[in-house]
Parts: structure tokens; sequence; C-alpha cells
């Protein structure tokens, strides 16, 4: 039987790749990727300790959290389109001034 | 713009008074012969009459109706070029003709007047290899930018083609042009 | 009509010259069996692409409308991208500005695939023979109907159509049919 | 446990040739149905023995073609998301149908067996979750073809699938409001009964706009003839798929007549009875001379999976029809049509929908 | 279908000049669904909206006015039946009206009917495959068999009247092939009301389509001025507003003495111009029905050995007339030496030819006004911040015939 | 069953996780993503989970994904452009750190044997959640709207704006 336990275990791996990945990588659309993961390994973690408790508080959390991960994508993906078009780059280490 | 033959149309003679009276001798020869109305004009006057006929109140000649080409070969000058006009108020229409020797062969080029001007004058130089000053783009148009020489030109040999891609089977194509 | 043709003979010859194209027939019932199965759903289910430039393509339209339907032999089904295409309907004149294009159209159809030369234009030039245009398509790619006319009638083109459907029938399997285009294309380039 | 294994089985083997046969057949109702429409015979030679059986051999034909056509890669493009994407298409239209109930449940071997694969109480959200998923394969299609055509054809894809998407699921809510429940053999089943002895209670009644809206979303998710805009072939040649041939290119024709029909199943099963007989079966058929026939279990189980074919069919119908009389949207007008028309309508359709089922239930 | 990435003959355009999104560079044609097979639009697209096109055209460049330089009078004919395919008779008209005019020959009144007639045949037959071919790129598949059923059954009558269905070789200068077969006025008048009715049919499904409104109306439009600046005519032209008709203006044939309005739009956009089509097809069945009243009896050619062969009767039996036969067949008929432009309302609009005669059995030179040439040179204007969609309505609408626009 | 289940799935999601952060190619990114949470719903129907898991694969795989695809294929970048991945120093710091918290699970967080405490019968229902969202947590409900409200006019303002 896998209990709460397999289930933080995948999902702190989870969240180490998601954050190695935002750490590591430069393209932008791909750390948004990565933050993505990040977000539904806690998710993961949720549903989990919800089973645990039998309460339907984690679910409900999850889905609040479905919600924001959606926001966040679609404003981030526009933010991205946006910075091509001034910068004509993704390139997070192009990117270092907030002006101009 | 109403339907043409609203206003009379000019008259031939008085049309020629007119030329004549803005530009002095411009016309080298006129005749109007099976009906057609034609004029012939200094090639280094071509734009600025066209301009005149254009734009002039009583003649009007807005419409170009064709521009082409025709290539008498020996004789001097050997080309010439032909635009025919209409003017769509009176419904008047007028040949207009310049000729062109072989070893210049330049005209201006009459974008500036009709936009329509900007293909049929790449078609005459794709053809007959005349050049447009003035003209924005000037290439070719129906044949392909490796061809080489100007098909309507008479000393043009009517079957000499030049294949882009390798033809198959070329010993068959020997045995057809015989 | 005074001409004396000998049927007979000409149809011996024609015979023997299909003979000799034809591939050997596989050996082994289920291959033969498998083979046919192949030819008939082939030639029923022809997806053609049409690469039509002159005025034979009136005539194109004219074989698709309710009077000629070319839809019955299983051939009403245009598609415009090669690579789904089963046969090449070249319609119209080619000229040496077309050509390079037509053969690329050619080499990005996917085997198998058959060429039909529609019109006096594309089997031979008709009666254009100057600077600018191809005598015939089949300077440029191979061709395996030819329908004469200017433009051709649509119940010649049903004709052509019929008969393209017989050769693919008698036609063996996939594998069998690139190698003999291959070697056809050898022979008609005279390299390797 | 042997036995519910095999009752699994027979559903599963049951629904897909139901669904692969019927989009079979479509091919050639299409072509049929078209040269009705115009006027024309049809494809009808090809013939097995001397039988010509109408053109039924034609689809055959084509399939058979299909598969010994040789198969094409590009060269630049991405080779493994080239061969993944056609099965993207068509494994989604395939799975939704695993929730679709073919009729009431029945008993069989001392068990009671429902009519559908999966008895998954969220079944219209599953539908819509899983149909969602096409759009990938329609995406990298375009995207690994390394063709211009080809990527215009995704991006209309992506954004016009997308888009619809939306709508389409909340077209549905007003259904949800009305029956209260996510299950679709729930919805059938409270569509059974009449109003006044004659009017079925059908959920089209309830829900007219609904229904509109959901078939009209749905119509744009199938990508058919007023908007196939991502293929469409006068524009960009044959869009996503330009540079498929061969089978891949037949899972593609495929997964769009397996959308054609999921969309006519849940078109019935939501809004026009599903499984419901028109008439009221448990109280026996009443024949003017034979008098009154009861029925068993399994004869009535039987017509309702019938009628439900036939509701099935009578959409696919209706489906073809509006594709061989309508021209194509341009790409503004489509993403028009979607957020400034059936956006605003679906949230006031469910607004309305909401406050009536609060007056009525109270 | 990459078509020729690098076989594009076009100029170079510097695309990595600044922009905001990525351009795309998209190939339309010449081997596309739309663009009849023969024409190539180079358009960068910025998402879907064009910022610069290019028009390529020549793919059925045949040489037309060079052969014509190399046969006599009477084998150009069959040239051009070739020029505008979908209307042959109107051009064998223009060509024998061009001829007719360097010998002053006035045809008899039967054929004069007879060409208006048929003409007018050829220019339904025109109009209804540019709607039907427009339509169908439309994804409107249905009303284009339609009407391609309508011109199946034009195609039947002039098949009767000339011998072939398409490319007819019916005129001469100076008359006719042939008169006009038996029972041939009951034929057109049973086709009259089946053409009415596919009309209509059209009609019904197109006119009042909302989607078809949408993809046409104020797509492609263009004013009056710059029309007339690309040197528009025809139903392109009368669309704009500008009601100039070659058969109103300048009437040849029977065109003087038949009662008939010229349909005229006003935007000038797409829909404009299958408007106008749509109403001049209608001004061409009442053109035909009345000539079909008017027609008088007699013969279809003049009685002029410089232009028309004798009859075989004097052939046969006459040393003249043999003589004259041989020379008209061998040498061709000789026209004057001079040159005359001579126009008529082509399906397109204004179809001209500019004759030169060097006094030989050969043209000297041939020169067509094509049409669409002109027309089809505003394509680039016209797409220019239109979507990469409105290509195929508004290139449809403008009925781009290669045989004529490139010869 | 379900243990194999389980183990088949974290497998998946960690695998597709991982060519996330390591394909170099973002559209190859996106299908890995795409994997990852179609594995992650599978295992939230192992948690019987079951309304969640749909509206996963609904938002995340049907939506969100889509959309990175779109955005991916419009900027259409050329791959050189973009290096995967580069080591600097920063970068190092990162990886060492993830190094040590690797370690830190394997030591700390592995997996033991037990199972989960019984679950109520009607875990994964649509009302078992349904109840509680309207009720307790009705204003984060509607701030979630609000949130969605803002997304939208904003990525629409973002992605209008002229730059």
């Amino acid at each position: 039987m896998a209990g709460p336990s397999s289930y933080m275990f995948v999902a702190a791996i989870l969240f180490l790749i998601g954050a190695v990945g935002v750490v590591v990588r430069r393209d932008l659309i791909v750390i948004l990727m990565a933050v993505e993961i990040m977000l539904n390994a806690v998710n993961l973690q949720f549903l989990a300790f919800a089973r645990q408790l039998g309460q339907s508080e984690g679910q409900v959390f999850v889905f609040m959290v479905m919600v924001v991960a959606a926001a966040e994508a679609a404003i981030g993906l526009a933010f991205v389109l946006l910075l091509y078009r001034t910068r004509k780059t993704i390139n997070v280490d192009n990117i270092n001034l907030m002006r101009g | 713009m109403a339907s043409p033959k609203t206003s009379a149309p000019v008259a031939f003679s008085s049309l020629l008074s007119v030329i004549k009276g803005h530009f002095g001798e411009v016309v080298l020869a006129h005749r109007s012969d099976f009906g057609d109305d034609t004029i012939v004009v200094q090639r280094e006057r071509w734009l600025d009459v066209l301009r005149f006929l254009k734009d002039a109140p009583s003649l009007a000649f807005n419409y170009l109706v064709d521009l082409t080409c025709v290539d008498y070969f020996g004789q001097e000058p050997r080309f010439e070029m032909v635009v025919h006009l209409l003017a769509f108020e009176s419904g008047k229409r007028l040949r207009v003709k310049a000729r062109i020797p072989e070893e210049d062969a330049t005209i201006a080029s009459l974008v500036p007047l009709w936009r329509s001007a900007n293909w049929l004058e790449r078609e005459v130089y794709d053809m007959f290899g005349i050049r447009f000053a003035g003209h924005p783009d000037l290439r070719r148009i129906l044949m392909y930018d490796e061809f080489e020489g100007y098909p309507l030109r008479k000393d043009y040999p009517l079957k000499k083609s030049q294949p882009r891609v390798p033809l198959l089977s070329p010993e068959r194509e020997e045995e057809e042009e015989i | 009509m005074g001409l004396n043709i000998d049927y007979e003979h000409l149809n011996q010859e024609l015979k023997d010259t299909l003979q000799k194209a034809r591939p050997a027939p596989p050996s082994g019932f289920v291959m033969a069996k498998l083979d046919e199965a192949i030819g008939w759903a082939r030639k029923y289910s022809i997806f053609q692409y049409p690469f039509v430039t002159a005025c034979c393509g009136m005539e194109f339209m004219s074989v698709a409308v309710s009077h000629y339907d070319i839809d019955r032999f299983g051939a009403g089904m245009p598609r415009f991208t090669p690579r789904q295409a089963d046969v090449l309907f070249v319609v119209g004149t080619i000229n040496h500005k077309q050509a390079p294009i037509l053969k690329r159209v050619y080499e990005q159809m996917c085997e198998p695939k058959w060429v039909i030369a529609f019109g006096a234009c594309a089997s031979s030039g008709g009666f254009y023979d100057n600077y600018t245009t191809v005598r015939g398509a089949d300077k440029i790619i191979p061709v395996d109907i030819y329908i004469p006319g200017c433009p051709p009638r649509p119940e010649a083109v049903l004709d052509g159509l019929i008969m393209l459907q017989a050769q693919i029938q008698q036609e063996g399997y996939m594998n069998k049919r690139k190698a003999l285009r291959k070697q056809g294309l050898k022979e008609l380039h005279g390299q390797p | 446990m042997w036995i519910d294994l095999l009752i699994v089985t027979c559903k599963v083997l049951f629904m897909f040739l139901f669904v692969l046969g019927i989009a079979g057949l479509l091919t050639w109702v299409e072509r049929k149905q078209s040269a009705i429409l115009q006027d024309r015979i049809g494809a009808n030679r090809a013939s097995i023995f001397g039988v010509r059986m109408i053109g039924l051999f034609h689809p055959i034909a084509d399939a058979l073609k299909l598969f010994t056509k040789e198969d094409f890669v590009p060269l630049h493009g991405h080779r493994v998301l080239f061969m993944l994407s056609p099965a993207l298409a068509i494994v989604p239209a395939l799975m939704t149908f695993a929730v679709i109930p073919f009729g009431d449940n029945v008993h069989v071997l001392g068990r009671e067996v429902s009519l559908r694969v999966s008895d998954i109480n969220a079944g219209v959200v599953l539908v819509f979750a899983i149909s969602s998923l096409s759009a990938y394969g329609i995406t990298l299609a375009g995207w690994a073809s390394d063709n211009r055509y080809s990527l215009l054809g995704a991006l209309r894809g992506a954004a016009q699938m997308f888009s619809y998407e939306v709508v389409l699921g909340l077209s549905v809510v007003g259904i949800l409001l009305v029956y209260g429940t996510l299950d679709l053999n729930e919805i059938v089943r409270a569509q059974g009964g009449y109003w006044l002895g004659f009017i079925p209670r059908w959920g089209v009644f309830v829900q007219p706009v609904g229904f509109l809206l959901y078939f009209t979303a749905a119509f744009a998710e199938t990508k058919r003839m007023p908007f196939d805009l991502p293929e469409g072939e006068s524009e960009i040649v044959a869009g996503y798929f330009t540079e498929y041939s061969g089978m891949k290119y037949a899972a593609f024709l495929f997964s769009e007549f397996c959308e054609m029909v999921l969309v006519a199943g849940l078109s019935a099963t939501l809004f026009f009875g599903g499984w419901q007989l028109p008439v009221d079966v448990a109280r026996g058929l009443a024949f003017p001379l034979v008098g009154v026939v009861h029925l068993s279990g399994s004869w009535v189980a039987l017509l309702q999976v019938l009628t439900f074919c036939l509701k099935v069919v009578a959409f696919l119908w209706l489906l073809m029809q509006i594709r061989w009389t309508l021209p194509r949207f341009r790409y503004d007008q489509v993403m028009a049509l979607c957020w400034k028309v059936l956006l605003p309508l679906v949230l006031l359709n469910i607004a309305v929908t909401a406050a009536a089922v609060l007056a009525v239930k109270g | 279908m990459d078509t020729e990435k690098s076989l594009s003959p076009s100029a170079e355009v510097d695309i990595l000049e600044p922009t905001e999104t990525r351009r795309m560079r998209v190939n339309v044609g010449p081997s596309h669904p739309a663009m009849h097979g023969v024409i190539q639009i180079v358009v960068e697209v910025e998402g879907e909206t064009i910022v610069y096109s290019d028009t390529n055209f020549g793919y059925l460049h045949r040489g037309f006015e060079k052969e014509c330089e190399n046969h006599t009078y009477q084998l150009c004919i069959p040239y051009t039946d070739r020029l505008n395919y979908v209307s042959p008779l109107i051009n064998n008209e223009g060509f024998c009206l061009a001829v007719e005019k360097f010998f002053g020959v006035d045809v008899p009144e039967r054929c004069k009917y007879i060409r208006t007639m048929l003409s007018e045949l050829s220019r339904i037959s025109d109009h209804q495959t540019c709607i039907g071919a427009a339509a169908m790129e439309l994804g409107a598949f249905t009303p284009f068999l339609y009407l391609m059923k309508g011109r199946e059954l034009i195609y039947r009558i002039l098949e009767e009247v000339t011998g072939h269905r398409l490319t007819i070789n019916y005129m001469r200068p100076g008359g006719l092939a042939a008169n006009l077969p038996e029972g041939f006025f009951e034929h057109l008048r049973d086709i009259i009301p089946v053409i009415r009715e596919v009309t209509s049919e059209t009609d019904k499904l197109l006119t009042k389509n909302r989607i078809f409104i949408d993809r046409t109306r104020n797509v492609g439009a263009i004013s009056k001025e710059d029309a007339l600046s690309f040197s528009y005519s025809g139903p392109c032209l009368r669309a704009c507003g500008v009601a100039y008709d070659v058969r109103k203006a300048f009437p040849y044939s029977a065109y003087d003495r038949v009662d008939f309005e010229v349909p005229v739009g006003s935007t000038g956009d797409t829909l404009d111009r299958y408007l106008v089509r749509m109403g001049e097809m209608e001004q061409s069945v009442r053109i035909i029905e009345q000539c079909m009243r008017q027609i008088p009896d007699g013969p279809v050619s003049v009685n002029d050995p410089r232009v028309i062969l004798p009859p075989k009767q004097e052939v046969y039996h006459t040393i003249e007339g043999l003589v004259n036969h041989f020379k008209l067949v061998y040498e061709g008929i000789r026209p004057p030496k001079g040159e005359v432009y001579q126009m008529v309302e082509g399906g397109n609009g204004e179809l001209g030819y500019y004759i030169v005669s060097d006094g030989t059995g050969r043209p000297y030179r041939v020169r067509v006004r094509p049409p669409c040439f002109m027309i089809v040179s505003s394509m680039d204007f016209m797409i220019k911040g239109a979507m990469m969609a409105d290509i195929v309505p508004v290139f449809g609408s403008l009925n781009m015939i290669a045989g004529e626009m490139e010869r | 069953m379900q243990v194999a289940f389980f183990w088949l799935f974290s497998a998946l999601a960690v695998g597709c996780a991982l060519g996330v952060v390591l394909k170099k190619n973002p559209v190859v990114s996106a299908v890995f993503l795409m994997g990852s949470m179609f594995a992650l719903a599978c295992l939230f129907l192992l948690l019987d989970a079951h309304f969640i898991a749909v509206i996963q694969v609904l938002v995340y795989a049907g939506a969100v994904m889509v959309l990175f695809g779109f955005i991916i294929m419009i900027l259409n970048l050329p791959q050189e452009e973009l290096p995967p991945l580069t080591l600097g120093v920063t970068r190092a710091w990162g990886v060492a750190f993830g190094a040590v918290a690797l370690l830190f699970l394997a030591g700390k967080f592995f997996p033991t044997k037990e199972g989960f405490m019984p679950t109520p019968q009607e875990f994964g229902d649509v009302r078992f959640i349904a109840g509680p969202l309207f009720k307790e947590y009705a204003l984060a409900f509607e701030l979630t709207s609000l949130v969605l409200l803002v997304g939208v006019v904003g990525a629409v303002l973002l992605a209008k704006r002229k730059a």
C-alpha cells in the first residue's frame, strides 16, 4: 500500500525538479513550465494529506491553486509575448533591466 | 465619372493643334487610318506629352487602355512604343507612339501617371528588352529570371527554348527537332 | 476509310509490350491474392492532385459535375497536398517556368503514384511549339496515361481513368513497383 | 471476477466497433450525402465479386490503399512528435465514448450492468477534459511538420479549439443545473417521461438556447466545414496535416469522423433523451390489431440501444448537411463569433437557468 | 507542401528588418488550390495579417503573340480560343472584328445576331465559372457544382453549333464557319429556364448567406479612382460604380439593337463584384432572348473573296474559285498595310486586339489587351493589410484567366 | 495493484518532469509537461479524487498547455537562440542545493510501508468538495474569480499593447 509518505516523496522530488529547472533554464517559457511543475507537486501533497485526513479542505485548496496557476500562466505568457516584442529575446540572462 | 460619350469628342485636328500649341513640334507624324487616330511623338518628350494628354482638361485622356511595343526589325529606329488611350468623359480614343533605337533602348516610365503601367512596362521589358527610366521595379514578369534574350524580338527564334530542368529522354528531343 | 491497319498485329504487339513491362506475377496463392486485393483497393481509391494550369481545367471541372461525375469511380476526392495524392493530373500546358514546380510536386508525392497527362498540351505540347512551352509533361516526369484532345471531352477523361484503373490493377505490390520505377528512371536518365 | 472482466471486454469491444464502424461508414455517407445534395450519383464502382453494394466498398478500398501508401516523414520536422500526433488526435476522440451510455442498466448473469464502458460519476466533465486533449494532436502535428502551411493551420486550430472549449463547457452547465448531476446516465434517466402527455422531457425543451450554443461550439470543435480553418483547403492547402500521408493521414481523417460521432452522441444524450424511447415501453406497446405487447427487459434494452443509434445517425446527417451547404469562416470571424457572441450568450444562459432553477426548486 | 523554397524567383526582401513579431513568409501558389495553378503570391504575414505581398506569374505564358506572327490570320483564330478559355467565342469575335476593320467589310445581319447571342452565352458560362470557382474556394462546393451543371448545358448547345465544347474556332473574318443547326432555337428555348433556375439556386445559397456576405463584404474594396488608375474594366470596374461597358459605349455586332442594362455596384468590394456578375448573367439572358426574336434569315458570311473562302460549288467547278481558295488557304488573307485596334467586352472587361499588318498573309504583330492583366496587377495593392484568408475571395472575384493574362 | 500503479505513474510524472527541464526544445518540454500532468491526474485518481483528476486534465492538459504551445509556436524561435543549460555561478549553486536536498530527501523521507487512513465513501465526489467550497471558503472562491478576471484583463492588455 502506497501511503502518504510515498506521495510526499514523489511530490518533493517533483518540486525539486521544478525548482532546479527554474534556476537552471534560461528560456522564460520553460521557466514558467517549471513553476507549473512546482505548483503541481504542491497539489499532490495537498491531496495526499486530504486523503489521509479524510477532509475536503485539501481538495478545495487544490482547486484554488489550479485557478491561480491558470491565471499565472495566462499573465506570464502574455508577458513573454510582450517581452519578445520589445526585446526580441526571451532569454532571462539578457533581461536584466526593469525599464528601458 | 460618367459613362463615355457624354460630351462631344475632340476632333483629331483640334487635338493636334492643342498639342502643338503647348509643346511646339513634338508630334513627328500623325495619321488616322482605319478610323484609329494615331500620333507619333518624340521619345524624349514621351512622359511630358502623355502627362499633358492625361491632365489637360480639354483632352482628358485619363484611361490607359494598353501599352505595348512593336519590333520593326531591320528598320531604324527599331522599336516602337505604342500606347492606347481613352478619354473616359468623351469616349475619344487615341494611339500614341514613339520610336526607340536599338542601341539605346530606353524610354521614360509611365508609372507616375497610371499604376497599371507598372506591369505593362515590365512585360515590355521582359518581351522586348526595353528599359524604362523611373520604373520602380523593373524585372522579368512572364519569363523566368534565368531566361536569356527577349522572346518577342523578331530575331529571337520561335522554337529556341531554354529549359529550367533537364528534360527526360534527350535523344527523343533531338529526333523531334528534325 | 481507306487505311489498312493490321489491328490484330498491333494488339499483339501491345500485349507483348505490356507483358514485358509487367513484373512477374507473384508466386504463391496468398501473395497473388494479396496483390490483387491491394490493386483493387488502389484502383478504387484514387486521390487526385489536380495540377491545373490551362484551358483543360474547364473540362476538368466538367468531369466533376453531375453529368459525368468522376466520383463514381472513386476518384472524386482532390487532395491539394501531394503527400496524400495518388494520381497527378497534369491538366494543361506546361511551360519552362512551370516545369520545376511540376517536377517538385511529382517528387513530393508518396509512392505508389501515377501520372495522367490530360489533354494535348500535357501529352505532347499541343499546337504550342515555341520558346516557352515544354513539349509534353513526359519530358519532365514519367507519365502513365495520355488523354488526347484539346481539351479532351469528359467521356475521354473517364475512359482514360478506367484505363489507369486497369493498369493499377495489373501492377504488383508497392516494393516491386518502387523498384520498377527506379529502374525506369535509371533508364530514362541514362545514369544510376 | 472473470465475468466482470468479460462484460467489460464486451462493452469495450462493442464501443470500439460502434465508433469505428460508424466513423468508417461516415466516409461513405459523406460521399453519398454530398452526391445527393449535388445531384450526382457518387462513388459506386468498387465491386467485390461483381457485387457493387451502392459503393459501400469504397471506404474499404480507401482504408486498404492508405495502409499500403508510402509513409512519409519530413526531413527537418520533429520525427517523434510527427509520429505521435496522429495518435494524440485519435485516442481522445475514442476515449470519450467510455462514459456515454447506450442504454439503461440491464441485468446480465445476475448482476446489474450499465451499458457504457466506464461508470464515472463526473462523466460530463471527463468528456470535455479528454476531448480537449485532441487539440494537441493538431497543434503538434502542425509544428512537427516543419511546414508553414501546417504551422499556420496548427496555430489556427489551437486558437479555435481552445476558444470554443470555453463555450462548449459552459453551454452544458445549464443542463447540469437543471438535472443536478454530472452523471450522463442520470441525465438521460431524468429525461424520461412526458409533459402534457406528449412532449418528451428532453433537455432541448428546457435548454433550447443551451442546445444551440452547445451544437455550434461542438461543431467548431469537430473542425468541419464552416469551421474548418485549421485545414482550410483553399488557403493553407491542407493545414496541419499537409505533410501527412498514408495511415497517419487516415488517422486524422478518422479522428475527425470520430469527433463527429462524439458530438452527435453527446447531443443526443444531453439534449435529446439519449437512449430514452419515444414511447413509454414500461406500459407495453399497444398495436392496433395485436393488442398490448409487453416486452422483456432485454428487448427493451435492445430497443434503447437502437433508439440511441438512430438519434446519433440523425445528428450525423444534420452535420453532413450543414457541412456541404455553407462556406468557410475567416479566422477573425470565428474568433469574434466565439468571444463576442457565444460567450456572452452562454453566460446569460447560465444566469437565467440558475435563476429559474432556484425559483422552481426553492 | 513547401513548394520551391529555393526556386522562388521573387525579389529579395529583408525579412530581418525590425518588426513586432516574427514575420512568416508563405508561398501561395503556383500550385495551390486557390491560385488556379498558375499564379504565385508570396505573402509575408504577421499572425494572419498580410504585411507584404508579391505576385508572380507567367506560369502559363504560351507565346501567343509569337505564335500569331508565324501563322496566317485564319490560323490565329484557334489560338485566340485559348486566350480566355472560359469564353472563347468573345475572343474569336474580337479578333475577327479587328481583321474585318482592315478590310472595312460589314458582316451580314444574321451573322451579327449569332455573334451577339453566342457571345452572351459565353459570357454566362464565364461568369458561372468565376462565381462557382470563387464559391468553391470559400468552401461552398455545392453552388459550384450547381453552376457547373448550368455551364454544361451551355457547352452542349455550343457544341451543337460549333462542333466543340470549349475551344470553338467558330468565327471567321467576314462571317462564321457555319450557319446555325436545325433545332437550335428550340434547344436554346429549353435551356434558358434551366440557366435561370441554376442562377436563382446559387442566389439562394449565396446572396443571403451570412457567412458568404461576411467573407466578401468590404473585402478587397477598391475605389473608383484607384480602379481607373489600374485600368480596370468589365465587371470589376462596374462594381466600383463606373458604368463603363464596351457593349454600350462602343457598340459592335448587334448590341446597339438590343435593350439591356449595365449592373453597377457601389463599393467595389468582393460582394459587389459577385452581385454585378449575377446581374450580368440575367442581362445576358435578356439579350439572348431579344436576339432570338429579332434574328433575320440570310447568309452568315459576306461574299467577299478577299476574306471568305468561296462556296464549295465554285471551288470544284470554276478555276477562279479554285485559285481563290488555294490562295486564301495557302497564303492567308492579306489585309492592307497598317494597324488597327478593336475592342470587345470580354468576360473580364475590355478585350482589345492591336494588329499590325505588313501587307502579307501573316500578321506582323498581334497584341492582346488582356483585361485581367490590369485587374490582377492591383492584387498586391488590394490585399495589403488584409487577412491571409482574404486572398481567396479577392483573387476569386477578380477572375484571373491565365490564358488571357499571360497569353 | 495500487502500489504498482502508484510507482508507475510516479515514475512517469518524475520522468516527464525531468524531460521538461532537460529537453532543449520548448515544444518538446511542453509535451513532456503535458505527460507529467496526465500522470499526476492518474495519481489523483489513485487518491480517489476523481473530480480533481478530471479537472486537472481539463485545466492543465487541456487549456494551460495548449496556451504554452500556442505561444511557443507564435514566437517560433530558432533553436540556437537559447542554449538549453548553462552553468553559471548561481546555477551551480542551484544544482548543488538540489543535490543536497535530494540526499536529504532520500535519507529522511524515504517512503514507508504504511497506507492511508480509511476515508469517507464520498471522498472524490463533487458534492464533497462543493459543500465547503461554497460555504466556508465562499470568500476565497469569489476572490479566485477576481484573480481570474484580473488575469484575463491583464493578459489581454499585455498582449495587445504595442511595444
